[in-house]
């Protein structure tokens, strides 16, 4: 609003478009890690594994640096290897008792390690006309990229509300002794939410790759943390049982209008970091006054 | 795990739902369990009694699959069973209502009940809610409860809670093809009389169709609603004894061994108060759930606050402990005006605090017991400002024989006490100081067994006798009644009543109850 | 004034000491182990890494981080998390090498004091508005950095008299580096003062169950600001031993440091939820992850498996060294 | 005794093809002479790099030969004082702090950089012809902390001097990077519109970001683009004509060349002290590459020649300022 009034441009129609296909990865990546975060867990693969997928993608569809053509199988296969990922994460979490925090780190260096190892010193650029066309192509002026983005969401949020995957994953936030001394065995549900918030990384990955037209080893540079702001300022609860993927939606879109608005209405670069910081903690200051009461915890 | 094939019946006498035969549990340092013997026979409502740490949570537990024996069998309908976890007990037809409350807060109260096993209302993982709202439905239709299946469990009052933790215990029913056998820890100690008595007409009914365990400190009601007790001492089954015509008394003796007093609220302990200025004195308090509070508690007077539940008379005590934001009134403690803006002025100004949770708010449960008594009061168990290790360890070794509690050592992690215990320790941690001026006491005989209360009515009186002020919200009428030298009604917020409880001239709880609601 | 209770408590005292069973001692020790091996492990793949020369530079390569982590690790142990340190000792570094022209040997103790109170501020605005830590220092990570821009103008600056912080770069002895023995005696120090005052159980409480801690009159909130505050200051102190060992302060010259010294912290076996754990812990894990960071690379393993091989190793020495028995839920 | 001698090359990262070639280099060097070269990276942290070398440095020194690419400016003092004190031989390329000069030194044998400032003109020279003299340009900045993205910015700003018909609407940093620079340019597009007549970008990863940005716009060919470096992708884009131009940074040379003075003089070849001073800190040669000569510098090959003890300056194009 306030960017809106300061600069005209900001207003305008292919802005509009600007924020919302910029929005696209964020809003996938931020998905996926809105599960893990409604768990009280924490993810910060997405770095390692979009890298991996990206370079997987690229490897296998169409490039100039081998014969694959795989097309629509080659995303497949680089989305599964983020599943993958993230299963490697929740299985560190509930067989070897590790932190999130600590087995997503380590799954990012992991995935970051896979991915330099693909790359082998030479810059793999994509041909397939497919996945270039997502980041290209529009319908309805908005690009394939934000369609995929927008359906991300629409399956996100049918996971959290109609499925038991979803709904547990909301619970193990809510009160996870609860769920065992009911009888359901949350280890498997854990590991099945890490898996899909990877799924969800590794979409991510093929889309930046289909941005840049080349698979990078740095794809996911810097998505962890903004995903997460993301997901915060959208109103999920970092100990978990609150939010939703519609939240994190908004929280996305309202992030990618920050970041779009400072360059709009020229805050030097230097202060733009700043600038967002201090937002971000007022945004959460602002959305926890109202509910300061009683002996409440914050963490 | 196959559901047993049914005995044939070679004697008349029918087989007992659930049979426990030397059962054997040791934690480090302690004997939980040790050698207990149990029948629960079908459609009886057995109680189970015993002191705080006789091992009844423990033996319970074992019933469920959560804790695995060190020795001993459990016979289910004749069949010896191992039992290995909470889904295994469930196919067995063996559910629990735990101590403390169970539900996922954020779900909605049907996906509570039919947590675990869902059956119609989840089809390959994908949730059909109409089905499961049906569901819900049904099972809150046998114990007669009104509440909405989609609403959110978290906005349900208490009572309603507990009536969702029964529904979904009763779902077991669908798992085995047998009569249930439902296990209640302590489903009474939270609860309002009112609410008491609708939860006792459903373990009545329950009774047609399933087999009852119930656990409960308040004996009168063990043996207004049971068949029968069974008495749990030291980790041993003591004995056993038909409610008809039994009297409280001699179930407290079986359970402690000796006879009790009679003078349970040792109302002869009671001192008279002469009170020339009040050691508290609260004027026209306001808070976000109450309004205009005026109270005044002389040194050694106990008053007692009652109302029903959402009253707002819990959070006037946490606003008189600093723990609550105030919007307007003053407090005065020996007629000097203080602010309390956190709770380290209250502590400062000698007042201290009991909360009602124990378990969240009242103990830090992996510290031990030794620092969980010392974390208030620095000068006892500091030398300048350093910790004197001696010190602390003698002050809380002599505190812990002082009220008895039963812990294998001072440094024992406050979360394996039983919960008795555990209280007495968080009483301790407002004594060990010397300095206390005003108690604010929530619950403070929750979950406590009754010689155990005993004991906190008699420090109530001894600490009333050196001059501490005391605020006390009962865990029941006759509590407050019984303890208390004047009685506070409060009803939604504001002070509607002040009755008079002298020694000799106490009101009858029907008089309160008029004022309450 | 005071009411004296004459309810006095029984006088002999009753004798019940259980210390501590060997397995749980055991745990203890466990990143200490996980240390050892690390260190066998390298010195088989390269028998040259295994001279005093080499693992005194890994000591003294491990100061900032220790401190850094050491900070954090008070944080961490009220159920906290700051994600500000790196920033904040980047921008500390600035200061320090603009201000040591003009303040000389006093600079040092002045940034110091300025970083506390950044951290101070942080603590203020955690406690006071409510936000939970991870925000409010993913935001102060922000600010901080923009600030070390604007402040360096987005350069490095340059210490072209380093003789006030050149002390951190001499050996004791001629051998132990002094910046590694300053580290030591900044966490022995704090667990000192820690173990020797009510401070220890303050926190524990704090990090174990926020409300009962609050309820029992323990002074929560000034526990955390000075968590907060004591972190600061870590991060400054680790700014002018980075100063001290590049002759230059720069606005993101600390800035990779903050995933290695949580890693750190973690990897000692610290919880991150919070009440269990110590500085010890972090400091051994200190030195773990800096062997990871260094001695992978220097013993010859190529870039890529280095990554794979510390995110493995990273992964597996957490569930060492993490003392279950004493975390419930491990989200 | 070269076979005593250590050689090591250190770069941030082996997951860029810049960096990788100069890696590729190095070993390709080594190769010549029998030895084998210790790749390290240190993913562009410049304390892990500092790490690194004092661990290298707490190892046996005798016969040490480093080519290293320091973080930043400021990273550059402390490699140095390290090195000269564990007596290795040292050559360092690219960024290093005015005032601190090898002929100061014994082992820092030297430093090579390309004169930044003069291939931001030149590529801001080509930008401007290639829109015709006039109109509007937008400028993609690197890691502003760097000296190579200042200087680059600065040979830009005197570009423009020359230039009087162009015109800077914008300047953003993308902190070299391909993604960043992609939303960058975006967001930039939106904002001036059809003003942006070429875009200026201070690396060809940025460049490349930007390319895709303009396809993205529907904008691709209409805008002009140029960056420096000469990644393989960019030669091709120039080859193609999507891009303008770019400068070569040869980093398969650069690996090789570090490694090879170290070598000469670890080896006794060549003495510091008969090393020209102009030679000791130096600007290598580097070229405009347009369309029309894109095709020479489309496969990147090293000449073992250029490796040569008597050949290992002939690169210089000039001494430090
Ligand atoms: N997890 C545990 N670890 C160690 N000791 C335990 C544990 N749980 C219970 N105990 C001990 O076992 C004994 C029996 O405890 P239990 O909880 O069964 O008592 P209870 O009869 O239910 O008491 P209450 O009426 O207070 O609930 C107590 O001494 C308790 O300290
Ligand atoms: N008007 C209100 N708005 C919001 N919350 C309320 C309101 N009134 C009460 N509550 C909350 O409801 C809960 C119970 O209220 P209260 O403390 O008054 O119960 P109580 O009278 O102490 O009951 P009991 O002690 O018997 O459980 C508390 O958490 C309180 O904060
Ligand atoms: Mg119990
Ligand atoms: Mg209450």
């Amino acid at each position: 609003m306030i960017f809106a009034a300061l600069s005209p441009q900001f207003r305008s129609i292919e802005n509009v478009q600007n924020i919302v296909d910029a929005a696209a990865v964020l809003a996938v990546v931020t998905c996926g890690i809105t599960f893990v975060l409604m768990m009280g867990s924490i993810d910060l693969s997405s770095a390692g594994v979009m890298g991996a997928s990206a370079l997987t993608v690229s490897l296998l569809v169409a490039n100039n640096r081998n014969d694959n053509d795989f097309g629509l199988l080659g995303i497949a296969v680089a989305v599964a290897l983020g599943c993958a990922f993230g299963c490697l994460s929740g299985l560190a979490l509930v067989l070897l008792k590790v932190p999130s925090f600590m087995a997503t780190l380590g799954v990012s260096a992991i995935g970051l390690g896979v991915a330099t190892l693909l790359f082998a010193g030479v810059q793999p650029n994509i041909t397939d006309a497919m996945l270039k066309s997502w980041a290209i192509e529009r319908f309805l002026g908005l690009s394939y990229l934000t369609w995929i983005a927008a359906a991300c969401i629409l399956v996100g949020w049918l996971i959290q509300r109609y499925t038991r995957l979803g709904r547990y994953a909301f619970a193990i936030g809510g009160a996870e002794e609860v769920l065992t001394l009911s009888g359901v065995k949350v280890k498997p549900y854990k590991v099945a939410v890490f898996a899909l918030a990877g799924a969800f990384y590794g979409l991510g990955g093929v889309m930046v790759t289909s941005q840049l037209g080349a698979g990078l080893v740095q794809a996911g540079n810097g998505y962890d943390f903004s995903a997460i702001t993301a997901a915060v300022v959208g109103g999920t609860l970092l100990t978990g049982g609150r939010g939703g993927v519609l939240h994190s939606a908004v929280g996305v879109v309202l992030v990618m209008v920050l970041t779009n608005g400072l360059v709009q209405i020229g805050v030097s670069p230097y202060w733009q970091g700043g600038v967002e910081g201090l937002i971000v903690v007022a945004a959460v200051a602002a959305a926890v006054i109202p509910q300061r009461r009683r002996n409440q915890v914050v963490k | 795990m196959s559901v047993p094939a049914e005995r044939e019946p070679t004697t008349s006498a029918p087989v007992p739902a659930l049979e426990v035969r030397g059962l054997v549990k040791h934690y480090p340092g302690v004997k939980a369990l040790d050698g207990v013997d149990l029948v629960v026979h079908q459609h009886e409502v057995l109680g189970l009694a015993g002191e705080n740490g006789a091992g009844k949570s423990t033996l319970l537990k074992a019933l469920v699959g959560l804790v695995t024996p060190d020795a001993g069998e459990i016979y289910v309908r004749g069949e010896a069973v191992k039992l290995r976890s909470v889904v295994d007990a469930a196919d067995h037809g063996i559910g629990m209502v735990f101590q403390e409350q169970s539900l996922v807060p954020n779900l909605t109260a049907a996906e509570n009940i039919l947590l675990g096993g869902e059956g119609g209302a989840v089809r390959r993982g994908v949730y059909r809610w109409d089905v499961m709202r049906r569901l819900a439905q049904e099972q809150l239709d046998k114990i007669g409860s009104k509440i909405d299946p989609l609403a959110r469990t978290d906005s349900l009052s208490f009572a309603d809670r507990q009536m969702v933790e029964i529904a979904k215990v009763l779902r077991i029913e669908q798992r085995s093809q047998h009569p249930p056998v439902i296990i209640l820890d302590e489903p009474t100690s939270v609860l309002e009389s009112k609410e008491i008595e609708t939860l006792f007409a459903q373990i009545r009914r329950l009774r047609e169709f399933a087999s009852v365990v119930f656990v409960s400190h308040r004996l009168d009601e063990v043996l207004d609603v049971c068949d029968r007790v069974a008495v749990l001492r030291n980790g041993q089954s003591v004995g056993e004894v038909a409610t008809a015509g039994a009297v409280p008394r001699e179930l407290h003796r079986m359970m402690i061994g000796s006879t009790g007093s009679d003078d349970h609220y040792h109302e002869n302990a009671a001192t008279a108060v002469e009170a020339e200025q009040p050691r508290l004195s609260v004027r026209g308090l306001s808070g976000q759930t109450f309004r205009d509070i005026d109270l005044d508690v002389a040194a050694g007077e106990i008053v007692a606050i009652v109302g029903v539940h959402g009253s707002g008379r819990e959070d006037v005590c946490r606003a008189l402990f600093g723990a609550e934001p105030t919007t307007a009134g003053e407090i005065r403690m020996d007629g000097k005006k203080i602010s309390l803006p956190n709770t380290r002025a209250a502590c400062a100004a000698g007042i201290g605090y009991v909360p009602a949770e124990r378990k969240t708010e009242g103990m830090v449960g992996p510290m031990s017991v030794a620092d969980n008594m010392t974390l208030t009061k620095q000068k006892a168990r500091c030398s300048g400002p350093f910790v004197a290790p001696g010190k602390q360890a003698g002050l809380v070794d002599r505190w812990i024989e002082r009220l008895s509690i039963r812990t294998p050592g001072r440094d024992t992690p406050i979360q394996r006490l039983s919960g008795g215990n555990q209280q007495k320790v968080v009483l301790a941690r407002w004594l060990v100081g010397g300095d206390i001026r005003l108690l604010l006491l929530d619950h403070p005989t929750r979950g406590l067994d009754i010689g155990a209360r005993s004991e906190v009515y008699r420090l109530m009186r001894e600490l009333a006798a050196n001059g501490v002020a005391t605020v006390l919200l009962a865990d029941s009428l006759e509590e407050a009644i019984g303890m208390a030298d004047r009685i506070l009604v409060m009803n939604d917020g504001r002070v509607v009543a002040e009755v008079a409880c002298p020694n000799g001239g106490k009101p009858s709880p029907l008089d309160l109850v008029k004022e309450m609601v | 004034m005071s009411t004296p209770v004459a309810m006095q408590p029984v006088a002999e005292p009753a004798t019940g000491r259980n210390g501590p069973r060997a397995a749980q001692r055991l745990t203890g020790f466990m990143p200490l182990i996980a240390l050892v091996a690390l260190v066998a492990a390298l010195a088989v793949a390269d028998p040259d890494f295994l001279t005093a020369r080499s693992l005194t530079a890994v000591a003294r390569t491990a100061a900032p981080l220790i401190v850094l982590a050491a900070g954090a690790t008070l944080i961490v142990l009220c159920g906290g998390i700051d994600l500000s340190i790196a920033a904040l000792a980047s921008l500390t570094t600035v200061l320090l090498a603009l201000w040591l022209p003009h303040l000389g040997g006093l600079a040092t103790p002045v940034v110091i004091a300025v970083a506390a109170a950044i951290g101070a501020v942080q603590g203020l605005a955690h406690v006071l508005l409510r936000i939970p830590s991870f925000i409010v220092t993913l935001g102060g990570m922000s600010i901080l950095s923009a600030v070390a821009l604007v402040v360096s103008g987005a350069g490095t600056v340059r210490v072209v008299d380093d003789t006030p912080v050149a002390w951190l770069e001499l050996y004791l002895g001629g051998y132990v580096p002094m910046s590694a023995a300053m580290a030591l005696l900044v966490v022995a120090l704090i667990a000192a003062v820690l173990k020797a005052t009510p401070l220890q159980s303050w926190i524990s409480a704090t990090g174990y169950s926020e409300s009962a801690a609050r309820l029992a009159g323990t002074p929560v909130d000034l526990v955390k600001i000075g968590a907060f505050c004591v972190s600061g200051a870590c991060a400054g102190f680790a700014a002018v031993m980075l100063v001290s060992r590049q002759y230059s302060g720069g606005p993101t010259m600390a800035d990779n440091l903050l995933l290695p010294a949580v890693a750190a912290i973690v990897v000692g076996g610290t919880a991150i939820t919070g009440g269990h754990g110590s500085l010890w812990r972090s400091l051994a894990g200190a030195l773990v992850v800096t062997l990871l960071r260094v001695g992978l690379p220097i013993v010859g393993v190529p870039s890529a498996y280095e990554q794979i091989l510390y995110g493995v190793i990273i992964v597996v020495a957490v569930a060492l060294t993490l003392d279950w028995s004493k975390v419930s839920i491990i989200k | 005794k070269p076979a005593d001698v250590k050689l090591v090359g250190q770069v941030r990262n082996e997951s860029n093809p810049y960096e990788a070639s100069w890696l590729a280099g190095g070993d390709a060097f080594a190769k010549t002479v029998g030895l084998t070269q210790q790749r390290l990276t240190y993913g562009g942290d410049s304390t892990k790099q500092q790490e690194q070398i004092s661990q290298l440095l707490a190892g046996d020194t005798k016969c040490l030969v480093m080519n290293v690419l320091p973080n930043g400016d400021s990273d550059t003092a402390p490699i140095v004082k390290g090195a000269d004190k564990a007596g290795a031989f040292l050559v360092t390329q690219w960024n290093k702090p005015a005032d601190l000069k090898p002929a100061d030194y014994q082992t820092w044998i030297s430093h090579i950089t390309y004169n930044g400032v003069e291939s931001g003109k030149q590529i801001g020279d080509a930008l401007a012809k290639s829109i015709g003299g006039s109109g509007g340009i937008i400028a993609l900045q690197g890691v502003l902390d760097t000296a190579a993205a200042k200087d680059r910015f600065a040979g830009l700003q005197e570009s423009l001097k020359a230039n009087s018909g162009v015109q800077l609407l914008d300047q953003q940093t993308a902190n070299f990077s391909r993604a960043e620079a992609l939303t960058v340019t975006k967001t930039l597009l939106t904002k001036h519109g059809d003003k942006v007549k070429g875009i200026w970008a201070a690396n060809d990863d940025m460049a490349l970001g930007a390319l895709e940005a303009l396809q993205q716009a529907g904008k691709a060919g209409k805008v002009a683009v140029v960056g420096i470096d000469a990644v393989p992708d960019a030669v091709t884009a120039v080859q193609n004509g999507s891009m303008t131009a770019t400068v070569s940074s040869d980093g398969t040379w650069q690996g090789g060349i570090g490694l090879a003075i170290g070598f000469c003089v670890a080896t006794g070849k060549l003495q510091v002290k008969d090393i020209a001073a102009d030679n000791r800190a130096f600007f290598a040669e580097q070229f405009l590459i347009t369309k029309e000569n894109a095709a020479d510098f489309a496969q990147p090959k090293t000449d073992p020649a250029d490796f040569d003890c008597a050949n290992v300056f002939k690169r210089v194009a000039g001494p430090l300022k």
